[in-house]
């Protein structure tokens, strides 16, 4: 186990450095953030000057070399739109997308694998279809045009919840639901098949013949087996969800690192943009060894391998 | 004696302004929500925000040098009362109103002054201008705690609009004894300016609040206790916001103005804040000499062949009015703005058989291929709107328009350099409502300049040396009625050129939810409200009229 | 002889699909004495697995059902318990082991957990007891070490381990009838002598009745008292494994015996059937096997053949065979 | 043990009129034939589009703007759907874009799809360093924000029918190669490639004539499952401003534009929605059929 990880921490590092080359050298590729930074009409001489100021007159290879240096402390260079460490602004606004995802999360398990079991269970009935269509309409219905018209809905139409930004409980119930929705399919879809899967093995059948009732056999021989494929998947799905949050975030004014990114972009902020980039790969990266380690504890195949 | 005179003048003044209004005086309460769809860098250290726009949220807590005419917009008095050049043009005398002061309690003196200009122009800042003012102003002299001179190299007639919050966010005033004391760091965490609203809280990437001073203040004494200033990208949920009231006013475009007023909500036009206008690039370079747009005729008749009454009607849905020439407005100082208007109003009209027959008689029956670039800043999508409608009113005439849309951070970097990408091409952008002309004119059209329509160092042919001569000739003339004639003629020249032609002057538009907020008016020109949160009534109080 | 225990009486279980009816189980009749062990042999396909998960009624899910026929358990028909009375009598009067060791223990439990589970089928009783019942289990099929076994899960065992752990399993619950099936096919040639012993030892030890479904004769002879031959959905011919394999009547029967290769005697060719059987969707409604059948006359195409007492306990489907 | 190779597996056209029902085989759910009806109106009107569409969808009748559907009061019987905010017709735009939107989902399939499947069966089958430093590569680009990566696609090289595809099929790419690698693996194992092995075919030789036409079945089944993926993609970069710039029209595109106008004018954005939603629906509908059908393996996808 522990082998196990230092590999997979390993093979991390080379993944960050990957991924750190690629978007200084892109981000370079996007143009000059002072053109943002200024007002439209700015002469030649204030830009050249916020260039200077910026740090960003010298040579791509020598400003990658200086960005590899301080990386390697730690430091990924400060935020240019809001002058603050990029890392520190990261770490500022991540709480508020951290907040969101486990009950997007949740929404999407305490739907989905229930739904999952039920289809699986009904396979190919009316019930296995309409919990199909439902789910897949999850995922069909784009989550920007899903947002706005649930604010249109509940919050203009109706009055019932606020139609953005961080507060009380209900501030959380519609950025929940849009970016929770479509994993309701994800979790449906691995629930069922992982059922189907399981229910026509072998051990399902000893356990009946073992004449256990059909409750156990579903619920504890069948469901144990199946959630590990959709634990297997909640790496994926957190990926999904940090990078779903760019849209949620923009449309429920949600000040997390979803937005963050796309701020970081909107203003060509090189430093925050790479930090914001690196950091989210190590942060996805994190969880997935997380979610392997857990993986490990559930399927004893692992564990004791 | 002769020193206190003016400060017992100015208790007895204010006592007698809290006497006669108490009313709206005593009691401030309930919060201003105004939700924008950027705030830009989001500091409250004046030095970090380069885009004027942005800095919204700055001018609720510091009063600028020079401030607002608010009668028509532009330039007025502001932290200083009043302001003269000297008959050599090279120094402006700015005389300080007597008893200001900061949230700390300390007072607002010259050496504040001197301090906030050389910070802006320090090599921390990021200011737009920082590097113009190093260059054109030579020191700053504190003359007493309420005069302030500023030494110019040249003759520089336009400094005080410079510093004026109509035109840039340069001339903010911060205190010298706090950031010196708690340094730079501290500052830009417990900031603390003069203006009508007190820092309390910076949130990134969600709020700012501020809570309302007690006692008067120049700019007035706010009616609301506290400000929220939030931070909502997303334009349909803005509106959203209003509607429930979880906003009182939020700032959008001219596409959800109908939606906004369909649905009860009160929709504010700012008038004069920009223009959008097109432009044709090296159309003066000799491989651009076969091109159709080499032809002032076929330019003109492009400008014919567009329906500004219909953009303005359909596409600002009719907040928006017909242009002044490039980049002046009703306000533009040292113009002839009513004259300008006259002959806009004919020369910009709506011909679209004049526009065939010119394009014929120049030998263009059945049209010609442009290239045609789009530009639009996060948030504007009516600038593509407008760009969409025009390039089709070009095809009616029979042009080919070949549209590319272009971020505005993608499409900047042409300009610069030979233009290669550009030459030939025509474009569109916006240009922001400011009251001086020649600072406009010289980026675009002087043969050193980024833009350089009119022609470039190689190829200044008869107009772009006309002109270069009436814009020096312009930075030096101090006589107001010579100064007037000389920028008519600059606008003039840059008319008749046809490179750089007007569409439509636009207009800053806000949804305001009246159950949370009374009636007021905008500073024309000024897109952002930063100057008008203290003067917003509540909606049980009277309207604020200028 | 002694009583029987199971009689399956003209049992029809039919796959329904969109595109037809297959009828994988068509008119099966046989009995199980105590104390006996049952052969049914025949080619995969041929119904035997399906036989067999009638009698449990734990048919596939997809369209299988059970249409006709009786399964008399201690002369109970049991096809027409309710589910859960069922349940009841699974694992405790009847019980099976699966063909494939290596998929037939839920990997996410422990031995001891699955073991716990099916003992407390038998009786509640608190978990030590229960763990010390496991480890007397384990013991009883030859596993070494029981005590440690029971932590340990699937995957940490070998296939002849694991089907040992399935066999103590399915007999955890003292049934009077096992159905194995195919038990050692997936097992080492070495492991599967080994594992029918064992069968052979626990069976006589609890005195109940297996019916041993496999396609291979050669076990049948080592395991059987008597043999039931399957094909194409239907017994085709029954009787007490000497008699089979000296006297096989049906044509099938004695062509199953000739590709088995002998251990003793000359090396001679081994012969092998041609053709294949009937589509179990389209079947004849003469003798199934007649399209192979060397043999075969007009009339096997014409009727199903009836069902002739050969001898004793013996019986066969054919036109060809002479009653005793 | 057959050493048959079992490329010859079910057509599509095999699938939906069975010539013969073979026996035993799995019992699948029904054919789909609402989703089938749905996407072939909708690839109709793709290809028919000039025919179709009452009016051009780019032209601008600012007169007739904001007209809402004929159903409804203020409709016109010239607009079945009503106009948008420039006057054009929601419906020829409706049309138009489910060209545009399905040429971008053909094109990010092809180069995403085909990187994706010479990654999977290249890694799969020459294995070891080769096969690790593309599963690296793998790993990376899903760590990478992809929609991240197309927003700054889309600002360097400029909005376009270019970038956008470009930026989808790198969305693409690594799930395609991930499961067909999967795939390859166990084919790798299969004796018909073990014959061909010592039948003396070189490798690439057997990667195209044996384990290419193998993965076929499943590269279809990825295709179909990831349309919906792309159309949703397009319609989130144009809502984030980063899709084919206006003014043609695609339906992510009338969504964005339309959005703000959900008082006023809700057809703008309601009925690309409905659009979007019913396309998404059917071809993942359709897909899940297909994949029972051709592969039952990828049931996880």
């Amino acid at each position: 186990m522990k082998r196990f990880i230092a590999r997979r921490l390993m093979q991390g590092a080379v993944l960050i450095c990957m991924v750190a080359t690629i978007v200084f050298f892109l981000g370079r590729l996007t143009g000059n953030p002072v053109d943002l930074m200024l007002p439209e009409d700015a002469t030649a001489e204030d830009r050249a000057a916020l260039t200077k100021t910026l740090g960003l007159d010298g040579s791509l290879g020598d400003q990658f070399v200086i960005f590899v240096g301080n990386a390697l402390h730690g430091d990924l260079g400060r935020s240019i739109r809001m002058k603050q460490p990029a890392v520190e602004a990261f770490f500022d606004r991540l709480p508020n997308t951290l907040v969101l995802i486990p009950w997007a999360l949740l929404l999407g398990m305490i739907l989905g694998i229930p739904l999952g079991v039920v289809a699986a269970l009904n396979r190919g009935g009316l019930l296995d279809r309409a919990a199909g269509t439902v789910a897949v309409l999850g995922v069909a219905v784009p989550s920007f045009w899903l947002g706005v018209l649930l604010i249109f809905v509940f919050s203009v139409e109706l009055g019932w919840l606020p139609s953005g930004r961080m507060g009380g409980p209900e501030h959380f119930i519609l950025p929940v639901v849009t970016l929770g929705t479509f994993l309701v399919a994800g979790f449906m879809r691995i629930t069922r098949s992982a059922m189907l899967e399981v229910m026509e093995s072998e051990f399902v059948k000893l356990a009946r013949i073992k004449g256990l009732s059909e409750g156990v056999v579903i619920w504890k021989h069948c469901l144990r087996n199946a959630l590990i494929p959709v634990l297997t998947l909640w790496g994926v799905f957190v990926g999904n969800l940090i990078t779903g949050a760019i849209v949620t975030e923009t449309v429920f004014a949600w000040p997390g690192i979803g937005r963050l990114t796309y701020e970081a972009v909107i203003y060509r902020d090189f430093p925050l943009l790479q930090a914001v980039i690196i950091l989210k790969s190590i942060l996805i990266l994190s969880i997935n060894l997380v979610v392997d380690i857990l993986y490990a504890y559930v399927d004893p195949r692992i564990r004791l391998a | 004696m002769a020193r206190l005179m003016p400060r017992v003048a100015t208790l007895v003044l204010l006592l007698g302004f809290a006497w006669a209004a108490p009313a709206n005086a005593q009691d401030q309460k309930g919060t201003l929500v105004f939700a924008v769809e950027t705030l830009g860098a989001q500091t409250l250290d004046p030095i970090l925000e380069g885009r004027p726009g942005n800095a919204v949220y700055q001018a609720a807590m510091y009063d600028s040098l020079v401030g607002f005419n608010l009668e028509k917009g532009g330039v007025g008095p502001g932290v200083a009362e009043r302001w003269e050049l000297a008959p050599d043009g090279l120094t402006w005398t700015f005389h300080i109103r007597p008893g200001q002061t900061f949230h700390n309690g300390d007072k607002l003196t010259g050496h504040d002054v001197k301090f906030s200009l050389e910070r802006q122009m320090g090599p921390g800042s990021l200011a737009a201008a920082a590097a113009s003012m190093r260059r054109t102003i030579k020191s700053i002299e504190v003359v007493d705690d309420l005069t302030v001179k500023v030494h110019t190299t040249s003759p520089q007639i336009g400094l005080p609009a410079g510093l004026s919050r109509a035109v840039a966010p340069e001339g903010a005033i911060m205190p010298k004894a706090y950031i010196e004391k708690v340094g730079e760091e501290e500052f830009r965490k417990k900031p603390v300016g003069s203006g009508p609203w007190k820092f309390v809280r910076n949130v990134p990437g969600d709020r700012i609040e501020f809570t309302a001073v007690t006692t008067p203040h120049w700019r007035g004494r706010p009616n609301f206790k506290d400000l929220t200033i939030l931070l909502v990208p997303e334009e349909s949920t803005r509106v959203a916001m209003v509607r429930t009231g979880e906003a009182s006013i939020a700032s959008i475009g001219p596409e959800t103005m109908l939606g906004a007023t369909r649905a009860g909500l009160e929709v504010l036009s700012v008038p004069g804040t920009m223009q959008a206008i097109f432009q044709f690039w090296g159309t003066y370079k000799p491989e651009v000499k076969d091109s159709p747009i080499a032809k002032v005729r076929v330019r003109q008749a492009l400008s014919l062949a567009i329906d500004r009454k219909q953009v303005i009607e359909h596409v600002m849905n009719g907040k928006a009015q017909m242009p002044y020439p490039f980049s002046t407005f009703a306000y533009t100082d040292y113009l002839s703005a009513d004259r300008w208007k006259k002959w806009a109003d004919e020369a910009y009209r709506y011909d679209p058989a004049l526009a065939r027959k010119i394009l014929a008689e120049e030998g263009y029956p059945n049209g010609f291929e442009l290239k045609f670039a789009n530009t639009a800043l996060p948030g504007t999508q009516f600038m593509v709107d407008i760009g969409t409608a025009i390039a089709d009113m070009w095809t009616k005439v029979g042009v080919k328009v070949t549209i590319k849309h272009y971020e505005w951070g993608s499409f900047a970097p042409m300009e610069r350099g030979d233009q290669a990408g550009l030459v030939g091409w025509a474009s569109m952008y916006r240009t922001a409502g400011r009251p001086d002309a020649p600072w406009r004119y010289d980026g675009a059209f002087s043969p050193e300049s980024t833009q350089r329509l009119l022609g470039d160092k190689e190829n200044c042919q008869e107009t772009c040396q006309e002109f270069v001569k009436t814009y020096r000739a312009l930075l030096a003339e101090l006589d107001r009625e010579k100064r007037t004639a000389l920028t008519d003629r600059m606008v003039e020249l840059v008319t008749n050129a046809w490179t750089v032609i007007p569409i439509i002057e636009g207009m800053g538009y806000y949804a305001i939810n009246t159950k949370k907020v009374g009636q007021f008016q905008a500073i024309a020109g000024r897109h952002e409200l930063g100057d008008v949160f203290e003067r917003i009534p509540r909606p049980e109080q009277k309207p604020w009229k200028k | 002889m002694s009583e029987t225990v199971l009689d399956v009486r003209d049992l029809h279980t039919h796959f329904f699909l969109r595109r037809g009816v297959v009828k994988a189980v068509d008119g099966v009749s046989f009995s199980l004495r105590r104390g006996e062990v049952l052969g049914l042999v025949g080619e995969s396909g041929c119904g035997k697995s399906l036989t067999a998960l009638s009698l449990m009624r734990l048919l596939p899910k997809g369209g299988a059902r059970t249409i006709k026929g009786e399964v008399l358990l201690d002369g109970e028909n049991i096809l027409e318990r309710s589910p859960a009375a069922m349940r009841e009598i699974r694992g405790r009067r009847i019980s099976m082991v699966l063909q494939d060791p290596q998929t037939s223990l839920n990997p996410v439990f422990s031995i001891g957990d699955q073991l716990r589970e099916a003992l407390l089928r038998r009786h509640r009783a608190p978990r030590p007891q229960l763990t010390q019942e496991s480890v007397e289990a384990l013991r009883r099929v030859e596993i070494a070490a029981p005590e440690q076994r029971l932590g340990q899960y699937p995957h940490q065992m070998s296939g002849g381990m694991k089907q040992r752990v399935v066999g103590a399993i399915a007999i955890a619950g003292q049934p009077a009838v096992l159905i194995a099936d195919e038990p050692t096919t997936a097992l080492d040639v070495t492991i599967q002598l080994q594992y029918l012993k064992l069968l052979k030892r626990l069976q006589v030890e609890t005195g109940m009745a297996i019916l041993f479904i496999t396609h291979d004769f050669g076990v049948v002879g080592r395991m059987c008292d008597r043999v039931a031959v399957m094909y194409a959905g239907r017994i085709v011919e029954c009787g007490p494994v000497r008699r089979i394999f000296e006297a096989p009547q049906h044509p099938y029967t004695r062509a199953l015996i000739a590709s088995v290769p002998k251990m003793t005697g000359p090396i001679g060719r081994l012969t092998t059937i041609e053709g294949q059987p009937p589509s179990l969707m389209d079947l004849p409604v003469g003798c199934r096997f007649a399209s192979r059948c060397v043999q075969a006359e007009p009339r096997c195409l014409e009727a199903y053949p009836r069902t002739v007492q050969v001898g004793r306990e013996h019986t066969a489907d054919c036109w060809k065979v002479v009653p005793a | 043990m057959a050493v048959v190779d079992p490329s010859s597996r079910a057509s599509l056209w095999r699938l939906l009129w069975p010539a013969r029902v073979p026996a035993g085989f799995r019992r699948t759910a029904r054919v789909p034939w609402i989703p089938i009806v749905i996407i072939s109106a909708i690839v109709a009107m793709a290809v028919f589009a000039p025919l179709l569409a009452p009016h051009s969808p780019i032209d601008q009748t600012l007169r007739d703007k904001l007209l809402p559907p004929v159903w409804l009061d203020g409709g016109s019987p010239k607009y079945l759907l009503g106009t948008d905010a420039f006057g054009r017709d929601v419906l020829s735009r409706l049309i138009y874009g489910a060209r545009v939107s399905l040429i971008v989902a053909l094109l990010a399939l092809i180069a995403g799809g085909g990187i994706g499947l010479l990654v999977g069966i290249v890694a799969g089958y020459v294995g070891g360093a080769v096969d690790s430093l593309l599963m690296r590569l793998v790993d990376a680009a899903f760590t990478f924000p992809a929609i991240l990566f197309a927003l700054l696609l889309a600002v360097t090289m400029g909005q376009g029918l270019g970038t956008l595809v470009i930026a989808i099929s790198l969305l693409l790419w690594a799930s395609f190669a991930r499961v067909i690698r999967g795939e390859v693996l166990s084919l790798r194992q299969r004796d018909f490639v073990a014959l061909a092995k010592v039948r003396g075919c070189s490798a690439p030789r057997i990667m195209l004539t044996h384990i290419l036409p193998n993965v076929l079945n499943t590269f279809m089944v990825l295709v179909t499952l990831n349309i919906g993926v792309v159309i949703i993609a397009e319609a989130t970069l144009s809502f984030l401003g980063a899709g084919i710039p206006p003014p043609t029209p695609t339906w992510g595109l009338m969504i964005s534009e339309g959005r703000g106008r959900l008082t006023d004018a809700w057809w703008v954005a309601l009925i690309p929605g409905i659009a979007i939603t019913l396309m998404v629906l059917s071809v993942n509908l359709f897909g899940d059929w297909l994949r029972d059908r051709l592969d039952p393996r990828l049931r996880q996808l």
